[in-house]
């Protein structure tokens, strides 16, 4: 199946699907990529920030004059002078019913929030300059009690992080569908707490920023590191009152996102502000320290959850609490709710359910701002849900393969809604389990495992289902008034030598979204994909649309270049109907040659450009020499496509130290359509691996008084190449059929359930000592408490 | 205090003469003093390994070493190891593999892959881990990286068999 | 992420690095591997008036063998005690911990005596040089000196190197006969910080313990030796019974803080681990 | 997690509390101390410069005394600006004892860190305390005669603290 079915020379031009590598990685290997930190423009000055050191304060005077008077030092600006030009933003959403946030400027004006929160910003000559200058200003800072624990911050004499609020409760809600209590009745229950640390992202390259504001002609050009330049140039100009039209955002190379650089952050808009009042280009790059300061953090869930099975193990009920502290505020302009509101409607989904009760609750703290990052919410889902299933297996003696089998939602069911309301359209979950089983051998692993412990050995296996929400429509964000588009856009134009040029709403960071573009617009149109030049990330160029996040970029942004492409080759052929004088419907395009029905060359797509371009004289009457196309597209099937798989997760714990080496990984997964194998393959690993790091490494730690315990790269642990597996992966393929291409995206699965598939391995592995583990990272102390060795 | 000092460093096969800080890291002076920005600042203190630049053939992290340091030594970057050609093989393998995502890692890999080969013979999957161990790759989950220095390592092998 | 300013001076001899430190009046620092020294300049956590750099200071760097033992060069790089043949052959512990230093690119640039100098408790170096019952040759303004290693690390993060002074060489006595040595540690990544490690020197014959040296890191201050588990093993065969009653012993020689991630009492655990493991090793060397 | 620590001091305890009141003899047991100001009978200002391994900050802030209970003790609370490095607390419940006619100090010391050092610092935060706090004590001591050091500084760490939150 392809996506051009209609075309008799398809398989001169089918690149869908193909593994091939990505045009722009040569010029990375060459150390020729361009980051934003890389740009230098004339006049430029640098951006550093004085922070809090205390996590919750009461702001009073601030002394600058020293600083402003050190070498290079141009400006000094408090919170007072972006007040005055910036207005606050507020990251609540209506569809959120209730929920609350306090509004933020670029620098404090009142109250300091967390440990890092920014209070005065030096522009200078250079960044060192800058950072001497630092060292000149005096902040009187009047510490408050922080607000750390999630539960302490519920109490009714809890400091309250933004006193409007009343509370430090910013959302709660529940999700309730049949009756659980029924189902909970006369069954066999399996339950737990779950803690789930806090990560964050460690993209390799920092934040960074270039506002350049001309106030000549009152343009604002900004290059970002970002995944969503259009969302940035709205935000932009509406918070500083600029005309769209004097905005600009360009996202050059970005050196991973993974949904960090998506939300708004007060050092975006304090550059910003910096430039238009000096009239000077401003850039700002956050070292690393700064990073894990004011980067989001991600998870930091604690769940409380059960499951109700009958005696032949089939599930009856499952209910939830999950309590997420999210930082002083909301993150803007996606909420920081949206992350809690998926682990509530993914716990279960893949099961056939109909009881379930769900409680949400929302907490402020004096933390750094968490929200959306890669998986937002899933793997919280997935390892509650997953740990449940094979705790009730457990109880009723089925072994994890078997439990799934006989819960699983079936072929039969579909279209099917979970009782947290969500849509499936289809899914492959036993195929999936199935295919895991066979490529892991798993009856060969388990005669292993029983060998091994014999030994002293101890292996665990463990597997997990995850069902993975992509391709959002409106119904995810719009509907609560963001400005987040759930649409893309594509131009496509032929060039004079009969090459085409694509813009396209989608962004590059590394995954691969301008080369499967370019797979998708060279067999569309019929061309050779060196001949097709994809670009991205600049609002001055490509049309309006939403990007890269939430694995839209296969699904929504592949089908605008497909539709696009197919509205190309049909002007094209219209154009070459009537200078070779026959119907539009007997010529094809394959490899850029214009054939008839017999499969004769009539002429290349150069020639008819030529034609077009530089003798339209010789056109016939009535054709227009026009090449080019837009087209746009927005889901309006179902609201969002699912995708599914199972991983599963093969672990050595030394029961003497706690430590665990994993030792192989599988997945086997199901993102529709594959456009690209190759690269399909490696944004899964990359997914698993971050997975893992949550699994056994990544957290950020903090003090009673709302301290970051381990804010660099030496402390904060992130996987590395010694202790990480290698990664077996397979696939299934079932293409959405609301859309023609088919795809539904991968950037997720990886990461959404390689925690849950470790974590059943880990308690498998410690089943023999009747020891088991519910929080994450696994850390070799807590598995040495486990096993209660301390 | 802060009096610039000359240096003389060859960079890349050429000689550059200087006045710097002496606070100014390699790394600094590497990026914005030279322009060759292909060398990145990922930590500033010797974590993570995307600012690998080779001194006197040997790799280094050029954010923790001051440009002062450098003066009468060589020094090569992505860009000069892209330009003569000596990591070719591994940069057509990396290709090939799709062995980076967002690349920004990557020259640093690329520093610590030519060393970690640089003894000849083909290390095994486990030493190329242990070679890497100071790069941090946050998008590829290394196993790409580590195919592709194991075939660049047996290609080498095999061409070395067949020129004796 | 930028150091403060300071004045830079290069020295070629000893003598001239002593005298540029003496004459500095603000705050002078030895810049030799700098692995260590630059991301506390980079992050501000340190900012000295003067840096020395002692990195091409003749006669400071390299290996070589005497009849009273090794010699190694305070700046002679990791990378260099990894690979010297010489090492391998005199202080063989030194060759076995060397791999577990850091990275590959900082063992490229980071020198010995800087390691040995800075004392880092979790470091691996120190714990050899106090298990080898090594000795550390320091200049001074009144010359050179020696101490033992067991004299050298006095507190966290404090050695016996007094202001002005430096560290210039290391000399390791000669390995005895039937000479047995040992190193690992327990790190969540391979080059972190290791939550313990152990260096092992000992002399056995039969399966017979005749002299034996514990050295611990990252259980303290400073790198320490476990005398009590030492005195256990020394003059016992060496079998599961005599491990355990070592392991027993550390009770008396270690109290390891916690941190946020690891307990004391988890940290204390590991060690005893650690060492079962160790001497078990050495047991099936023997055999 | 606390720091403790006892010692036996050859000092009737009234010399005792008369020293641990005496700004000059505490400028000169504080580590690093470069400078030590009264500005009122229970609070100084104080400048004190460290040099902890890598880190070397100089710290502007007051000494204070609080919960006075004379001449059984009182706490001594620490705080100082580190400028970028951030910002260092520090309490010390001392309490003195008679026996004969020596005194038996005992103190019980607990630090708090902000901004830079605590995020860099925490893997020898709890060294860091015990190297300071012995120090200063250790030297109280030396100043007024010191019998011994009645044991070795122990700590005593509740379960909470040992664990970082993560909620």
């Amino acid at each position: 199946m392809t996506a051009i079915s209609d075309s008799p020379f398809r398989a001169a031009n089918q690149y869908i699907g193909k593994s091939l590598p990505r045009p722009g990685a040569k010029r990375l290997l060459a150390g020729r990529g361009r980051y934003t930190d890389d740009i230098v423009v004339p006049r430029m000055l640098y951006a550093a920030f004085w922070r809090s050191p205390f996590a919750h304060a009461r702001l009073g005077a601030i002394s600058i004059e020293a600083a402003a008077a050190m070498p290079g030092v141009h400006r000094v600006f408090i919170g007072a002078d972006f007040a005055a030009i910036c207005k606050p933003w507020v990251g609540t959403l209506s569809h959120f019913a209730g929920m609350k946030s306090a509004p933020q400027l670029p620098l404090a004006t009142e109250k300091v929030l967390w440990a890092g929160h920014p209070i005065a910003m030096v522009i200078a000559e250079t960044r060192a300059q800058a950072e001497d200058a630092l060292e000149a200003i005096e902040v009187e800072l009047d510490e408050l009690e922080p607000v750390v624990d999630i539960d302490a911050a519920q109490l009714p004499d809890s400091t309250l992080v933004y006193e409007e609020a009343g509370s430090n409760v910013i959302f709660r809600t529940r999700i309730e569908s049949g009756s659980t209590a029924s189902a909970f009745e006369d069954a066999e229950v399996v339950e737990a707490e779950f803690r789930f640390g806090r990560h964050t992202a460690v993209t390799m390259e920092l934040r960074s920023i270039l506002a350049d504001y001309d106030p000549s002609d009152g343009r604002l050009t900004v290059h970002q590191s970002t995944q969503t330049p259009y969302q940035f140039h709205d935000i932009y100009a509406r918070h500083f009152g600029l005309s769209e039209a004097h905005v600009r955002v360009v996202a050059p190379d970005v050196g991973g996102s993974f949904g960090m650089k998506l939300h708004l952050y007060h050092e975006d808009m304090a550059v910003v502000g910096a430039s238009i009042l000096t009239g000077r280009p401003v850039k700002f790059t956050a070292d690393r320290m700064e990073s894990f300061l004011t980067d989001i953090h991600a998870r930091d869930h604690r769940v409380r959850a059960r499951l109700a099975i009958s005696a032949d193990g089939m599930f009856r009920g499952i209910e939830v609490d999950d309590v997420t502290g999210v930082g002083p505020f909301s993150a803007y302009p996606r909420t920081s709710v949206v992350e809690g509101n998926q682990v509530v409607r993914l716990i279960g989904a893949a099961y056939r359910l109909k009881d379930y009760r769900a409680d949400l609750t929302v907490v402020a703290q004096n933390k750094t701002q968490m929200s959306q990052y890669r998986a937002v919410g899933h793997p919280i889902a997935c390892a509650v849900t997953e740990r449940l299933v094979d705790l009730a297996g457990a109880r009723v003696g089925l072994d994890p393969f078997e439990i799934r089998r006989r819960n699983y939602v079936t072929q039969d069911m579909y279209p099917h809604k979970t009782p947290s309301g969500y849509s499936f359209e289809r899914l492959s979950l036993e195929e999936c389990l199935d295919k895991l089983h066979e490529a892991m051998d798993y009856e060969a692993l388990r005669k292993d495992q029983a060998r091994l412990r014999e030994a002293g050995i101890h292996r665990g296996i463990g597997i997990a289902t995850y069902v993975e929400i992509t391709n959002p429509s409106p119904a995810f964000y719009g509907v609560g008034g963001a400005h987040i588009s759930a649409q893309d856009g594509c131009v496509l134009k032929v060039t004079s030598s009969g090459g085409i040029q694509c813009l396209i709403s989608l962004s590059e960071l590394g995954q691969g979204a301008e080369a499967i573009v370019g797979q998708i617009v060279a067999e569309g149109v019929g061309i050779n994909p060196n001949l097709v030049r994809v670009i991205t990330g600049d609002t001055d160029m490509t049309p309006v649309g939403g990007a890269t996040w939430a694995c839209r970029g296969a699904g929504i942004g592949g089908e605008t270049a497909l539709q696009a492409s197919k509205k190309l080759k049909g002007r094209i052929l219209e154009i070459a109907g009537a200078i070779l004088q026959c119907s539009p419907g007997k010529l094809d395009i394959s490899d850029g040659q214009i054939l008839d029905q017999g499969g004769n060359i009539r002429m290349s797509l150069g020639e008819l450009a030529n034609l077009a371009y530089f003798r339209s004289d010789l056109l016939p009457k009535g054709i227009q020499p026009e090449l080019t196309v837009a087209h746009h597209y927005a889901p309006s099937g179902y609201p969002f496509a699912f995708t599914n798989g199972i991983h599963g997760s093969l672990v050595e714990v030394d029961v003497e130290t706690g430590f665990v080496k994993i030792l192989k990984h599988w997945v086997i997964e199901d993102c529709g359509r594959i456009l690209n194998p190759l690269l399909v393959d490696e944004q899964i690993r990359g997914g698993v691996v971050q997975g893992l790091g949550a699994a056994f490494f990544e957290e950020c730690l903090y003090s009673k008084s709302g301290q970051l315990l381990n804010g660099s790269m030496a402390d904060y642990l992130v996987p590395m190449a010694c202790e990480m597996p290698d990664i077996v992966i397979g696939h299934v393929e079932t293409p959405t059929q609301d859309t023609e291409l088919g795809a539904k995206g991968c950037g997720e699965a990886g990461t959404a359930a390689a925690s849950g598939a470790a974590l059943n391995a880990v308690n498998d592995a410690l089943s023999p000592f009747k020891a088991s583990i519910t929080q994450l990272p696994m850390t070799p102390e807590r598995i040495l408490k486990a096993l209660r060795v301390v | 205090m802060s009096e610039q000092v000359s240096i003389t460093v060859k960079v890349n096969g050429s000689i550059v003469r200087r006045m710097v800080e002496p606070r100014l890291t390699l790394l600094d002076f590497l990026r914005r003093d030279l322009g060759l920005t292909g060398t990145h600042a990922g930590c500033e203190m010797g974590a993570c390994g995307a600012c690998l630049v080779s001194l006197e053939g040997r790799a280094v992290h050029s954010c923790l070493m001051l440009a002062v340091q450098a003066d009468d030594l060589s020094v090569e970057t992505i860009e000069g190891l892209s330009e003569n050609g000596s990591i070719a093989d591994l940069q057509a393998a990396f290709f090939e593999r799709n062995a980076l995502q967002c690349g920004y890692c990557t020259p640093g890999v690329l520093i610590t892959a030519r060393d970690c080969l640089s003894t000849g013979g083909v290390p095994s999957r486990d030493e190329i881990r242990d070679a890497l161990s100071g790069n941090y790759c946050r998008c590829t989950g290394y196993e790409a990286i580590v195919d592709a220095i194991e075939v660049v390592a047996r290609m080498r092998a095999a061409n070395a068999e067949g020129s004796k | 992420m930028k150091a403060r300013t300071f004045s830079f001076r290069r020295v070629t001899s000893v003598e001239e690095a002593l005298a540029a430190f003496a004459s500095c009046e603000g705050e002078a620092r030895f810049l030799a591997g700098g692995q260590s020294l630059l991301p506390a300049l980079n992050l501000r956590l340190d900012a000295p008036d003067l840096l020395i750099d002692i990195s091409r200071v003749e006669g400071m760097r390299g290996v070589s063998v005497s009849s009273s033992g090794l010699r190694i060069g305070a700046l002679t790089r990791h990378v260099e005690v990894l690979r010297s043949p010489l090492v391998a052959e005199h202080a063989s512990l030194l060759s076995r911990a060397a791999p577990f230093v850091a990275h590959p690119a900082i063992r490229n640039l980071g020198t010995i005596g800087g390691s040995l100098a800075l004392a880092d408790p979790a470091a691996e170096f120190p714990t050899c040089i106090l298990a080898l019952n090594a000795s550390l040759e320091i200049a001074g303004a009144n010359g050179i000196r020696t101490v033992r290693a067991d004299d050298y690390f006095r507190a966290l993060y404090e050695t016996d190197i007094g202001p002005g002074e430096l560290l210039t060489a290391i000399l390791i006595p000669p390995p005895s006969h039937g000479q047995r040595v040992h190193f690992d540690e327990l790190a969540r990544r391979r080059g972190d910080y290791a939550i313990v490690g152990l260096a092992v020197n000992a002399v056995i014959h039969d399966s017979n313990v005749k002299e034996i040296r514990l050295a611990f890191s990252s259980v303290g201050p400073i790198p320490t030796r476990a005398k009590t588990a030492e005195a256990q093993l020394i003059g016992t065969f060496l079998g599961a019974e005599g491990i355990a009653s070592a392991q027993a012993a550390l009770a008396n020689d270690l109290s390891p803080d916690g941190t946020d991630e690891v307990s004391s009492e988890t940290r204390m655990h590991l060690a005893r681990v650690l060492l079962g493991r160790s001497l078990n090793a050495l047991l099936r060397e023997d055999k | 997690m606390d720091i403790t620590g006892t010692y036996r001091i050859s000092a009737r305890r009234e010399v005792v509390w008369a020293a641990l009141n005496d700004p000059e003899t505490l400028a000169r047991c504080i580590p690093g101390c470069k400078e030590l100001d009264a500005k009122s009978p229970e609070e100084m200002a104080a400048k004190v410069a460290l040099k902890i391994g890598p880190v070397s900050a100089t710290f502007a802030g007051t000494v204070r005394f609080e919960d006075i209970v004379a001449p059984a003790g009182y706490t001594l609370v620490g705080q100082g600006n580190g400028g970028l490095a951030g910002f260092a607390k520090g309490r010390a419940v001392v309490r003195l004892t008679d026996e004969g006619t020596d005194t038996i100090l005992t103190y019980d010391a607990k630090a708090d860190l902000a901004g830079k050092i605590a995020s860099l610092g925490s893997r020898l935060i709890q060294s860091t305390t015990r190297k300071l706090a012995d120090q200063f004590f250790a030297k109280f001591a030396e100043t007024l005669g010191i019998a011994s050091a009645v044991s070795d500084q122990s700590e005593t760490a509740d379960a909470a603290d040992q664990e970082a939150h993560s909620t």
